[in-house]
């Protein structure tokens, strides 16, 4: 069996639009990345900000092209799928964003915004609908359930927010999720929640991830594989606990030595 | 950043009551619209109506009283009537031009923003031209083609006005087109059209709104400019219009009973959509809260 | 139902009185005529008529009128200015009402054909002698009153405001008020500031005589170009330019040259340059003044200061219109003007009339100055001429004491409020100018002279003048053209301004009208 | 710089030939043409076809439009039909005056607005803010005529302060050109209109100036500059009011357009010769030509303003580079 | 030198009161860092603006002292206090992105500092800020540029060596990286560091990165909704944490054990701050609650020297730090 996802030379610019990135030549997000993701693994993105997480997140989504390369989905290429596999592609692949807050509209309840993916994808009985929200928000342990389906966004904490978020990923029984950044923003004390429920989703449904951190600790706690990319490549990649044994690459071995970490024998060393 | 909250409709109400300024202008503006719309009921003449007194004199230029109060026209014309049907051409001109306005601004505004490139280059661009016409000679001009109606001057008004709205909706479709829930929806699956009308519409629509208040007013200013160049329609009476007779006639320095109450009335009128509107930018746009 | 009771069925009736349209003014050209006639359709729809009235821009109004194929439209309200030339009676008689004139463009707007009419008419052009002439313009006006072609509505007084404190009394003039050609020239300052300041809200168009076609242009031109003859306070025709004229024959006159005459640039003024004025301005001027000259066969210099002029035939206004209105150019400056000489902007005019030209600031002021040698006494050092946005700013202005006085007529609510300050008085005088009802006789209902006359009784002329004029004007009339305040020509026995509906509907009755049971006006069954 | 100034003045000649495009065809659209002007029982109806033929009225529009697009390109923008010279000519001293008006309004409206806008963000909630904001909108809901005929009423014909119209004392007599527009006489004339004008749109800066102004008092540079010890006064201006200014400037090119438009109204009522006035006149007259060049001209005067505007917008926002 | 002695500050909001710092105390000493961690929204940015009297105007410092070397603060008028800050009190922002002014150029934004507090003439203030930037390594040709020139990091390090520039014997940085790059995090509070030993001045370091505050600072102060739950000295605290907010925070930080050691989560809410509570902050998401916790407030005592713990089973420590390291007694709260 090949992998679920495979990333074929994706390379990424952006026309420039900043002042000082030179004239005529565009921003390279990404330099010719390749990347294969099997079905039930959790993969682990790292680098620092700016080196294009995030863009190769979307390409995946293909809320952004590749300027060149392709994306491959279950043997299919995305970029040139019909419209009809394009929407069964918008049911497989989900996203999970950083600001949990920002990806909630405003003014839809929490029912409307998990019901909202259903009701594209043309479910029409409402009782149905029903049920499957309430099954899904019990799902990212969201209980009791009706306390929350008629809150609006503002009325949630970050880290209740972010279980919707990732209700509304997982309600259409998706394969491959894109995880980007998802607890950056929210309080240490609630973090580990979501990485559990990842964990969880993982677990239980064999769901396929691609997870995107800049903090090396929550990749180490949550991914089978991890890959490093620096300036838009692909510097480093391996089974989690190798790379972060023994580093091959200097970026990573500078930002293993840049996380802060409590002392080691957690008496200090000022 | 202005986002909008269903709870908002309970911030405005209780804004508005809090704010003395939002409440008189609220009060006002209701008045003004029982006016309009109660207009044949309260009126006690027609507009155009001669009256003469029981001796069959023509009551010239007679000073407020109680049978008058706003007094007469030099050919015998109650003018508290005249006003009274006024109201009704200033609210109709003003909500049938901003809503007109507001359709054809947030449609332009929400398409240029949201699809960008090239649509949004050649709307642009058109928006653009529109800008570089001068207002009011425009409505002027173009009142003067079609012949001086109210709809005419309801459509000179429109023609021009959008390009604001527009322009403004366009930029907040740009920030809102932006922000990651309209990604999410993309995730989603949700189309052009479900993105454009579901997420971006409701977004923009408490600026609409906003905008909307603004260009009421600004239609009835126009209409009241043009009126009182004479450029109006002659059969539909409208503030503008009353104090334009008064002008040609010559009246303006000695009949005070005529030129005060349009006047005031427009001033009120517009006064009161102000305040409103400034409370509801308030609530649309926390950060101009009064921190008292 | 007849009001006598007899049962008429509608359908044994005649038709339906055609319902019509009257092309009006709109308010703000002229808000009196506009609310007179929405007055007096209600008193037609009183008689059963269905009748429309329409606001109409000027220009789309006399675009109409004056349209060049067809005569489409039914009846239409319209006014002449009272300009000086006009109190000759030959334009109100003949130019606007004979039947050579009636067809598409011409300026027969009514379509009255009428023999005996256009005899009358004609024969008072050539009529040179001015009692018999009188005699022919009176039958001229009897007729108009009984065929009621057009119904004038009103005339207005004309009341002119001037600084007491600063002048004494201005003289006026019929037709043009205070405003006149003597004005300038005969104030007499009372403090040692002897500029004339003259408000007005017309701005002149040019300063080039020959294209020069309006009213407003000739007020001012007319004291930098002299003329010939001019029309005295009581209209009679006085030397000017000319030292005295006289009339050889009917196509035959000499005029003979005031001697010693110098231009402003101190040229002096010969009977060549009147000559070459008189030719030029036939040869360019495509306006209003081709009508005096076309009379004109040639023009002979019969040495020294004597011009004769012959006519192709007899011409009765000559004299009065032609002489005084031809003004006379330095022929050394307009001859070498190069290409369309109505293309000239002549920015620094010089003629040699009583003041000399300083300048024109376009939109503002115009300002000229005493002619030293001017033949006549001049009192004062110069006028400046104010242009205004609108006549409150005139009033203002009069009350500020900006301006001395000023040229269009006060409106009837600023006279009183002008008159209430201290240092204003006022001058009243009547127009020869009138705002009319004209009928398209050429089409139903307007063609049948009972109907007409009808319509002219049921006009309350009495509220038009009192409430709408304030009392400042005159009444108008079936057939008036000929204003009273031009005593001469006016002949009083012919109109009368009566407003009564019920004769008015005694003429129908009596013509074979009737009404049916909806009170509709219906056409005589013949 | 050069060549974005240069890219925004080819941009905007070509907006302006659209818009003399749709104005070119919304003036053919009139009913009545202009010789109707020329109409006088006692004129020769070969005369005016000859003025029709003259001004090319008896072609087809379209080659009437090629014609004026010839024109344009040559910098001819035609004769006046009124007044038989160039429209250009004509329109060129009240074009002037028009432009005094409009600077002079402007710059009391963003004067007071901006000073007075940062202020009262200072002060919010304060009697000040309340009687400013209150202030300006009332004004800004009073139609400028009818505060015009008001002022005029009290400060000229009641009062004899200033004077009631027009731009110079009649007879007023100019040493030079330069003493038309700048004499004292002519400012006393400029003021009541400037007053009336600049108060009507004063709400606009104001309370644009008081709402940016009070989203920059919240930005963290405010906060860094108040955590430097920096004196409020510095911080006000050097701080808050600079970058306050931005989207007030942006918002100020686009107000032109209104302002110029709406000076029509302050030009009539006091008599001001400007391009407004003439405008009305030749929208009347049927003068097309003239009409067609007071509306170009003031749509380059907005144009220009615009260009005019992003220039300084660069200027006072280093984050801005032409591209 | 800088002392806090019960202070309060609330603030007033539409229709309601939110107490958002509570009978606060705390000391800090010449050349200490303390941090100060605590949840979102606990009060820790407005405590450092009480500290320079920097509030917004809806706030209301109810009671409390706040002594810099012995002088009152809010005792001080408003001109007084501003010429402490910036000179005395240095305040490093969490959002260097923001804390430049976009419209200035570096130089002015640094020299107007200098003008502000002394008189020092020109040549001498270019000179030192000339000095300042090079000490946290930017070339003096980025003096010229505009904040929008910089990437983050420079911008960072400017306002710090701008801060530090007049010699501040107190510097509070709140959240100074929370914006930054780890690597960059690194490089910068090395900067900080240095500077802030070399000038021997106290330091308040606001975080939520527990992790980080524990390899940095010298002291640590916990607060939970506008109180102090826990302070003491790092290695007590790294050894013996004793309040159960502090415990959970511990277990809930990944960087905390790379051993795979599941992560805990403290559920619930962090309260509304809009009433005084009665009982302790924390108890509506403490797995140890009783029902004294609900009903009365527990004082911050002294457990050992320079460790203070407002909790009423402050013995039972031990075994909170023992269980709440299972998931499970968490959980018991959901
Ligand atoms: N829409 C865009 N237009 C132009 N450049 C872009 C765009 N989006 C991203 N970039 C640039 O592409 C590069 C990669 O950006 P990306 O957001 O993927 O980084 P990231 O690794 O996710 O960073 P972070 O950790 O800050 O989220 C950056 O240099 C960024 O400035
Ligand atoms: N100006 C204000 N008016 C009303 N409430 C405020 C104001 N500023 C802050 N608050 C409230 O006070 C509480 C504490 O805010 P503060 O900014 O001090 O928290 P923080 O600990 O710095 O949080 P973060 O980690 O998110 O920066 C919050 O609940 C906040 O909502
Ligand atoms: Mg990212
Ligand atoms: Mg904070």
């Amino acid at each position: 069996m090949g992998p679920l996802l495979e990333l074929k030379q994706i390379t990424k610019q952006y026309p420039t639009s900043f002042p000082l990135r030179g004239k005529g030549k565009g921003v390279e997000a990404l330099r010719d990345v390749s990347l294969s993701i099997k079905e039930g693994e959790i993969i682990g993105l790292v680098g620092q900000s700016g080196s294009g997480k995030s863009t190769l997140g979307e390409i995946i989504l293909q809320l952004e092209k590749p300027t060149e390369g392709h994306v491959m989905f279950a043997g299919k290429n995305l970029s040139t799928v019909s419209k009809k596999a394009r929407k069964q592609m918008r049911r497989d692949i989900q996203m999970v964003f950083q600001d949990p807050y920002e990806t909630m509209h405003p003014s839809f309840t929490v029912f409307d915004t998990i019901a909202e993916p259903l009701r594209i994808h043309g479910w029409r009985q409402k009782e149905q609908i029903r049920k499957k929200v309430y099954e899904t928000l019990a799902q990212v342990e969201l209980s009791p359930v009706e306390d929350y389906i008629n809150r609006f966004p503002h009325e949630l904490s970050g880290g209740q927010l972010q279980r919707i978020a990732i209700a509304r990923a997982i309600v259409l029984n998706p394969r491959f999720l894109v995880a980007d950044e998802p607890v950056s923003m929210l309080d240490v004390s609630i973090r580990a929640g979501i990485l559990h429920l990842l964990k969880q989703l993982n677990d239980t449904f064999k769901l396929t991830m691609l997870y995107i951190s800049h903090d090396l600790s929550t990749v180490s706690y949550l991914c089978d594989r991890l890959a490093v990319l620096y300036k838009g490549e692909i510097v480093e990649i391996g089974p989690t606990k190798k790379v972060l044994e023994s580093p091959q690459h200097p970026y990573t071995q500078a930002l293993l030595t840049a996380i802060p970490m409590f002392p080691h024998n957690r008496s200090v060393i000022v | 950043m202005i986002t909008v909250r269903k709870a908002s409709k309970n911030q405005l109400v209780r804004r508005i009551l809090k704010d003395p300024f939002a409440l008189i202008g609220l009060i006002l503006l209701l008045l003004f619209l029982i006016v309009a719309i109660f207009a044949n009921f309260l009126a006690p003449y027609d507009a155009y109506e001669i009256i003469r007194a029981e001796n069959g004199e023509i009551k010239k230029l007679y000073t407020p009283s109680i049978e008058h109060p706003f007094g007469t026209t030099n050919i015998g014309r109650d003018l508290f009537s005249q006003v009274i049907f006024g109201t009704r051409t200033a609210i109709s001109v003003g909500f049938i031009a901003a809503l007109l306005v507001t359709f054809v601004g947030v449609m332009v505004g929400l398409i240029s923003g949201y699809f960008g490139g090239i649509t949004d280059i050649i709307l642009m661009r058109i928006v653009d031209v529109f800008y570089a016409i001068p207002f009011i000679p425009f409505v002027i001009v173009l009142v003067a083609l079609l012949k001086p109606s109210i709809w005419n001057v309801i459509l000179a008004i429109s023609l021009l006005s959008w390009r604001t709205v527009a322009r403004i909706i366009r930029s907040q479709v740009l920030t809102i087109a932006k922000r990651p829930f309209i990604k999410a929806a993309i995730v989603s699956g949700a189309g052009h059209l479900r993105i454009m009308v579901r997420y971006i519409l409701p977004s923009v629509l408490p600026i609409a709104l906003l905008e909307m208040a603004f260009i009421v007013n600004s239609a009835i200013m126009t209409e009241a400019s043009v009126s009182f160049l004479g450029l109006g329609d002659p059969n539909v009476i409208s503030w503008g219009q009353i104090l334009h007779t008064n002008f040609l006639t010559g009246h303006s320095q000695t009949a005070w009973w005529w030129v005060a109450p349009p006047g005031i009335a427009i001033v009120l009128l517009l006064l009161s959509i102000f305040f409103l509107t400034r409370s509801f930018e308030e609530v649309i746009h926390p950060r101009l809260k009064r921190r008292s | 139902s007849s009001e006598k009771g007899e049962k008429v069925a509608d359908d044994e009736l005649g038709e339906l009185a055609p319902s019509f349209t009257v092309l009006t003014a709109t308010p703000e050209e002229n808000y009196i005529t506009y609310e007179a006639m929405k007055m007096i359709s209600e008193e037609w729809k009183k008689l059963g008529v269905d009748v429309t009235v329409q606001p109409m821009d000027f220009h789309a109004k006399v675009d109409r009128l004056w349209a060049p194929d067809e005569r489409d439209y039914d009846a239409f309200t319209i006014g002449y200015s009272g300009r000086v030339e006009r109190l000759d009676p030959d334009m109100f008689t003949y130019t606007i009402f004979h039947s050579s004139l009636a067809g598409p463009g011409g300026s027969n707007t009514t379509g009255l054909v009428n023999e005996e009419y256009d005899k009358y008419s004609k024969d008072q052009r050539h009529e040179m002698d001015p009692e018999k002439r009188r005699d022919l313009v009176f039958k001229a006006q009897e007729i108009l009153a009984d065929e009621v072609p057009v119904v004038s509505l009103y005339s207005n007084t004309l009341v002119h405001a001037y600084n007491h404190e600063r002048f004494n009394e201005l003289p006026a003039m019929a037709g043009e008020g205070v405003f006149n050609e003597w004005m300038p020239t005969e104030a007499e300052p009372l403090t040692d500031d002897k500029w004339l300041k003259i408000g007005g809200i017309q701005d002149l168009d040019t300063l080039n005589p020959i294209a020069a076609k309006s009213v407003f242009d000739w007020r001012q031109l007319r004291q930098i170009y002299d003329k010939l003859v001019r029309l005295n306070p009581q209209i009679e025709p006085v030397p000017s330019a000319a030292a005295n004229w006289e009339v050889v024959n009917d196509k035959t006159i000499d005029v003979f040259l005031r001697p010693n005459m110098t231009f402003h640039d101190g040229k002096p003024v010969t009977v060549e340059d009147v000559k070459f004025s008189y030719e030029f301005m036939d040869k360019w001027n495509d306006g209003y003044l081709q009508a005096f000259l076309e009379p004109i066969e040639s023009i002979e210099l019969l040495g020294g200061e004597t011009i004769r002029f012959h006519l192709t035939e007899a011409y009765a206004p000559f004299i009065t219109a032609t002489l005084t209105q031809i003004p006379i150019l330095p022929k050394h400056i307009w001859e070498k003007v190069e290409g369309n000489p109505l293309d000239f902007a002549n920015l620094e005019p010089i003629g040699s009339g009583p003041f000399v030209f300083e300048y024109w600031r376009r939109g503002e002021e115009l300002k000229v100055s005493r002619n030293p040698d001017y033949y006549n006494n001049i009192n004062v050092d110069g006028y400046i001429y104010r242009v205004y946005g609108q006549p409150e700013a005139v009033l203002s202005a009069l009350r500020t004491g900006e301006i001395d006085t000023h040229a269009d007529r006060l409106i009837s609510a600023h006279i009183q409020q002008a008159e209430n300050i201290e240092h204003i008085s006022t001058i009243e005088v009547a127009d020869i100018g009138f705002e009319y009802l004209g009928l398209n006789l050429r089409r139903a209902p307007f063609d049948n002279e009972a109907f007409r006359q009808a319509l002219a009784l049921t006009i309350d002329y009495d509220t038009i003048l009192d409430v709408y004029l304030e009392g400042y004007g005159t009444k108008g009339g079936p057939g008036l053209v000929i204003q009273p305040a031009n005593e001469f020509w006016h002949n009083p026995a012919a109109h009368q301004p009566i407003f009564d509906p019920k004769k008015a509907r005694d003429i129908l009755r009596e013509a074979g009208y009737n009404w049916d049971s909806e009170g509709k006006l219906r056409l005589p069954v013949n | 710089m050069v060549s974005f100034i240069v890219k925004r003045f080819i941009q905007s000649l070509i907006t302006l030939l659209v818009v003399a495009t749709l104005i070119f065809f919304m003036f053919r659209l009139m009913p009545g043409d202009m010789t109707a002007a020329l109409i006088d029982p006692s004129i020769a109806k070969e005369a005016r076809d000859q003025v029709i033929k003259q001004y090319g009225l008896d072609q087809s529009i379209w080659s009437q439009y090629l014609i004026f697009l010839q024109d344009l390109l040559k910098f001819d923008f035609g004769q006046s039909f009124y007044y038989k010279r160039s429209t250009l000519a004509v329109l060129s001293d009240k074009f002037l005056a028009t432009i005094i008006l409009m600077f002079s309004s402007m710059v009391v409206a963003y004067g007071f607005g901006v000073f007075g806008g940062a202020l009262i963000a200072w002060k919010r909630g304060s009697f000040l803010d309340l009687f400013w904001t209150t202030f300006a909108l009332i004004f800004r809901s009073a139609p400028t005529f009818w505060v015009g005929l008001l002022a005029i009423y009290v400060f000229s014909v009641t009062l004899g302060w200033l004077p009631h119209s027009g731009i110079r004392s009649p007879g007023y007599d100019a040493k030079h050109s330069f003493d038309l527009f700048f004499s004292v006489d002519f400012l006393r004339h400029l003021l009541l209109p400037t007053i009336v004008t600049g108060l009507f749109y004063l709400a606009t800066p104001l309370l644009l100036m008081r709402n940016t102004m009070i989203d920059v008092l919240g930005e963290d540079y405010i906060e860094m500059a108040r955590a430097k010890g920096l004196r409020e006064r510095r911080i006000l201006f050097h701080h808050a009011m600079r970058n306050a200014l931005l989207p007030v400037v942006t918002a100020g090119a686009l107000f032109i357009g209104s302002a110029l438009g709406g000076q029509v109204m302050i030009e009539y009522v006091f008599s001001w010769p400007g391009l407004g006035q003439e405008m009305i006149l030749a929208a009347q007259r049927h003068d097309y030509p003239l009409a067609q060049t007071a509306f170009l001209l003031m749509a380059g005067l907005i144009m220009m303003m615009n260009v005019f505007a992003d220039i300084i917008y660069a200027f006072l926002d280093p984050r801005i580079t032409y591209k | 030198m800088l002392q806090v002695n019960d202070l309060y500050v609330n603030y007033k909001r539409d229709n309601n009161k939110a107490y958002v710092i509570q009978n606060l105390s705390m000391k800090i000493r010449r050349g200490e860092r303390l941090g100060l961690v605590g949840e979102s929204g606990c009060g820790k940015t407005t405590l450092a603006r009480a500290l320079l009297r920097l509030l917004s105007p809806n706030a209301v410092i109810s009671s409390g002292q706040i002594l810099l070397d012995g002088e009152d603060l809010l005792a001080l008028s408003k001109e007084q206090m501003r010429k402490k800050r910036g000179k005395e009190i240095a305040f490093i922002p969490q959002n260097a992105m923001n804390a430049l002014n976009p419209v200035h150029r570096i130089r002015d934004q640094l020299i107007e500092l200098l003008y502000e507090h002394t008189s020092m003439p020109k040549k001498k203030a270019l000179e030192t800020i000339r000095a300042a930037i090079h000490s946290v390594d930017i070339h003096e040709r980025h003096l010229n540029d505009y904040p929008h020139q910089l990437s983050g990091g420079m911008k960072q390090r400017i306002i710090i060596a701008m801060t530090l520039m007049l010699q501040p014997t107190l510097i509070i940085a709140d959240e100074p990286t929370t914006a930054l790059d780890v690597i960059v995090q690194q490089n910068i509070l090395h900067k900080l560091r240095t500077m802030q030993e070399a000038l021997n001045s106290a330091l308040l370091f606001i975080s939520h990165d527990l992790a980080l505050v524990s390899s940095f600072c010298h002291t640590i102060v916990v607060m939970y909704g506008g109180k102090i739950m826990e302070t003491c000295r790092m290695e007590q605290f790294l050894a013996r944490a004793s309040h159960p907010y502090s415990i959970g925070l511990q277990y809930a930080s990944p960087n905390f054990s790379m051993n795979g050691e599941a992560l805990i989560t403290i559920p619930g809410m962090p309260p509304k701050l809009t009433e005084l509570s009665k009982g302790c902050q924390f108890h509506e998401r403490c797995p140890f609650v009783s029902d004294k916790c609900v009903s009365v407030e527990p004082k911050l005592q002294q457990i050992a020297e320079g460790h203070k713990v407002a909790c009423h089973y402050v013995s039972e420590a031990q075994r909170f730090r023992r269980e709440a390291k299972e998931i499970a007694t968490w959980e018991r709260r959901r």
